[in-house]
């Protein structure tokens, strides 16, 4: 892949992948956290 | 009891952003100038956006919380400041991957960039800070204050370093994104809005029970019996 | 408008879930001397600290001088001055440094500072605090609280860190401020001194009133409550 | 009422770090040697070091700064003083800007004695003005005093003092650090441009603002 300096920037894909899988992570990963620590009723 | 109610944004707003990821990530057509990296605005606009309404959101609580001394307030500082120091982290290690592939490095004195990743640091510091302060009113008064002095700073700090930066070529970021896939973008920013309601919510609700439990109203006790003397000397 | 110099009505204070104080109903007639008396823990510092408005209660309601210190607290904290086991001096400070940052901060800081450590018996020097005795610092807590001619003076510990000598000192000052017409409040597990100094007393236990009267019988109720 | 109060409290201050100098030529000899340290970190090139001279020398007041403005509240909570001041009928503000000014002197101070050094060490030499190098310097450590005083307040009695207040604080300063450098480094090597002015408005904005959320903040603070 190529920077978009000089015109299309050329595959990524592997960027792209990483940043939709982060984000799920992130949200799933801090909602897990929120319903674990809510603790005794 | 009704903090189940928070579940119902939570899980409306993951179904929404998975329908909006699909349109980013399959449905959308390759973007003219960034290829296939273009794809990651769908992921990282609606980020953005939530994580600065969410430190918004926090700034109101904050000023709430001072303005009248109540837990409810605090409660809700601490838990949007929580989830806004999440997303904003979460948006700079997006930007970073998107600047790679597109810029040739991970970070750019990018103002935004910049000026999201002092949020992020001053963000913690509350989050901190508060973990270390045990008493309850102390503890209000602390988030309270540096909730508001992170958020007021972050446009201060926004425009400095765009002055600071002026001399170094101005990157655009080029969104361009197909008019007919915009209301992905948009969809995925009500699907994390929706979530970030949720978590905050939910966090609250668990943040306020655990305060309940170390700091919580206890009956006052009864006035026990008092004492009485006898005339004589000795007494009871 | 009450008459009295210090009024609580429930006054209770609640630490986490704790209740430090609870439900304290007193009244302090202007001028008197006023014993509160209870073992360690028993809410006797809470109470003054509320007293002296550093700190808040959690329920309940304080009058000083028929209004509450709120209304105008300036004013109010113009009056009273508080003795705790803090001395509440600055340590890097000489004595009569102390004494004078505090007359200036009072607008009086034209007057002398020495009659005042003549008063509590205390040479007048240039070092600093920090190397001051126990017993040295608890005159010069004295001398602060002197100094700051309050009308309403919450004292805790007088004779905490005195040697015998000293007794008698804190006894012969108590008695002047209040003819001069000082309220004086005084908090000590000292029983049988503070008890002949004092008019009326109380006695706390475990955050609670349990017995209100004449200063010389609570040694009694003291008796009756632990035995 | 109030200035006058502010007066006594910066008095009684003075009097502190007066009665205390031996701390303060410690914290003068702190910020040479982190002046020292960079330029052996940086190496022997003349021509770097001269490069980011202004950069070294505010990276040193402010690492020294934390540990100036931690000392000036930790002689308020030892023995209670801080306390004993609530007892009198002193306005908080009055507490909050005494307190600043005092420590804006002493940053002041601390950047006149460190100057020197860095002339020395990096080489350097005047091409601006003498009058943006003063302003500079007022404005800078203005911009570091404000909100300085209200953080030592705000972590004085929390556990890691040490740690807390440079990580709340060195965020919030990162528009005066980049201000004050910049300026700084234009009276270093001439200003044929005149960029000096924009970034000096902007250091005086940042100082407003925080001089006067301070007394505010800080009363909330203080009646806490």
């Amino acid at each position: 892949m190529q920077p978009a300096l000089d015109g299309v920037v050329q595959g990524g894909e592997g960027f792209v992948y990483a940043v939709y899988a982060l984000t799920w992570l992130t949200i799933l990963g801090y909602t897990a956290f929120v319903l674990l620590t809510r603790g005794p009723r | 009891m009704n903090d189940k109610l928070w579940f119902v944004p939570l899980v409306l707003g993951l179904v929404a952003l998975a329908v909006a990821h699909y349109g980013g990530l399959v449905m959308a057509p390759t973007e003219a100038m960034m290829g296939e990296v273009g794809r990651i605005m769908y992921a990282h606009v609606p980020t953005a956006w939530t994580g600065m309404l969410m430190g918004l959101v926090a700034f109101v609580f904050a000023c709430g919380s001072l303005a009248t001394s109540k837990d409810g307030w605090d409660i809700g500082t601490h838990a949007s400041v929580e989830v806004a120091t999440l997303l904003c982290t979460l948006l700079c290690i997006q930007g970073a991957l998107w600047a790679k592939p597109t810029w040739g490095v991970y970070w750019d004195w990018d103002p935004r960039l910049t000026s999201t990743a002092i949020l992020v640091l001053s963000f913690a510091g509350v989050l901190i800070l508060r973990a270390l302060v045990h008493d309850q009113g102390k503890r209000r008064i602390v988030t309270g204050v540096t909730t508001i002095l992170a958020f007021v700073n972050v446009p201060i700090t926004y425009y400095s370093v765009k002055w600071w930066n002026t001399l170094h070529q101005d990157m655009s970021s080029g969104s361009s994104i197909a008019d007919e896939f915009k209301w992905s973008l948009y969809l995925g920013w009500l699907a994390m809005m929706l979530i970030a309601v949720g978590l905050v919510g939910l966090r609250s609700a668990g943040l306020m029970a655990r305060l309940r439990r170390e700091h919580g109203e206890t009956a006052l006790p009864k006035a026990k019996q008092k004492i009485e003397l006898l005339a004589e000397k000795g007494g009871a | 408008m009450s008459r009295f110099a210090v009024e609580t009505r429930d006054l209770s204070r609640r630490f986490g879930r704790r209740w430090a104080l609870a439900r304290i109903n007193i009244q302090v007639e202007p001028g008197e001397r006023f014993l509160i008396v209870g073992s360690n823990g028993s809410g006797k510092t809470t109470l003054l600290r509320i007293l002296s408005t550093v700190l808040d209660a959690t329920h309940g309601d304080l009058l000083l001088f028929g209004q509450p210190p709120g209304r105008d607290p300036s004013w109010t904290r113009a009056q009273l001055g508080l003795l705790s086991h803090l001395h509440n001096v600055y340590s890097d400070l000489s004595g009569p440094e102390n004494i004078r940052v505090f007359l200036r901060l009072l607008g009086r800081g034209d007057e002398p500072v020495e009659p005042w450590f003549e008063r509590v018996g205390l040479e007048v020097r240039p070092d600093p605090v920090r190397s001051y005795s126990a017993g040295m610092m608890k005159r010069l807590s004295f001398a602060r609280l002197l100094s700051q001619k309050p009308q309403l003076a919450l004292i805790d510990e007088p004779y905490g860190q005195l040697d015998p000598a000293g007794f008698g000192f804190v006894d012969e000052l108590l008695t002047d401020l209040s003819e001069s017409g000082t309220t004086v409040v005084v908090a000590s597990h000292q029983v049988d001194r503070a008890r002949m100094l004092c008019q009326r007393a109380i006695l706390l236990d475990q955050g609670q009133l349990r017995w209100e009267g004449p200063a010389v019988d609570v040694a009694r109720a003291w008796g009756a409550l632990h035995g | 009422m109030i200035f006058r109060q502010a007066i006594e409290i910066f008095r009684k201050d003075l009097l502190i770090e007066w009665r205390g100098k031996a701390r303060f030529v410690a914290l003068a000899v702190f910020a040479a040697t982190i002046l020292l340290m960079m330029s052996f970190a940086i190496g022997p090139n003349n021509k770097e070091l001269q490069a980011h001279a202004s950069g070294y020398i505010w990276i040193a007041v402010l690492l020294t700064s934390t540990q100036l403005l931690a000392g000036s509240f930790q002689s308020e909570t030892e023995g209670g003083a801080l306390e004993g001041l609530r007892l009198l009928p002193v306005f908080p503000p009055s507490l909050f800007y005494g307190k600043a000014i005092a420590n804006w002197l002493f940053l002041v101070l601390l950047v006149v004695l460190v100057l020197p050094l860095s002339f020395a060490l990096f080489d350097l030499s005047i091409q601006g003005s003498y009058g943006l190098l003063a302003l500079v310097i007022l404005l800078g450590t203005a911009g570091v005093a404000a909100p300085g005083t209200l953080y030592a307040a705000l972590t004085a009695r929390a556990p890691a003092q040490q740690l807390m207040l440079p990580l709340l604080l060195f965020p919030l300063l990162v528009p005066t650090l980049l201000a004050a450098v910049k300026v700084t480094a234009l009276v270093f090597v001439g200003d044929p441009m005149g960029q000096a002015g924009g970034w000096l408005g902007l250091l005086a904005c940042f100082d407003v603002v925080f001089w006067m959320f301070g007394g505010v903040l800080f009363w909330k603070l203080v009646e806490s």
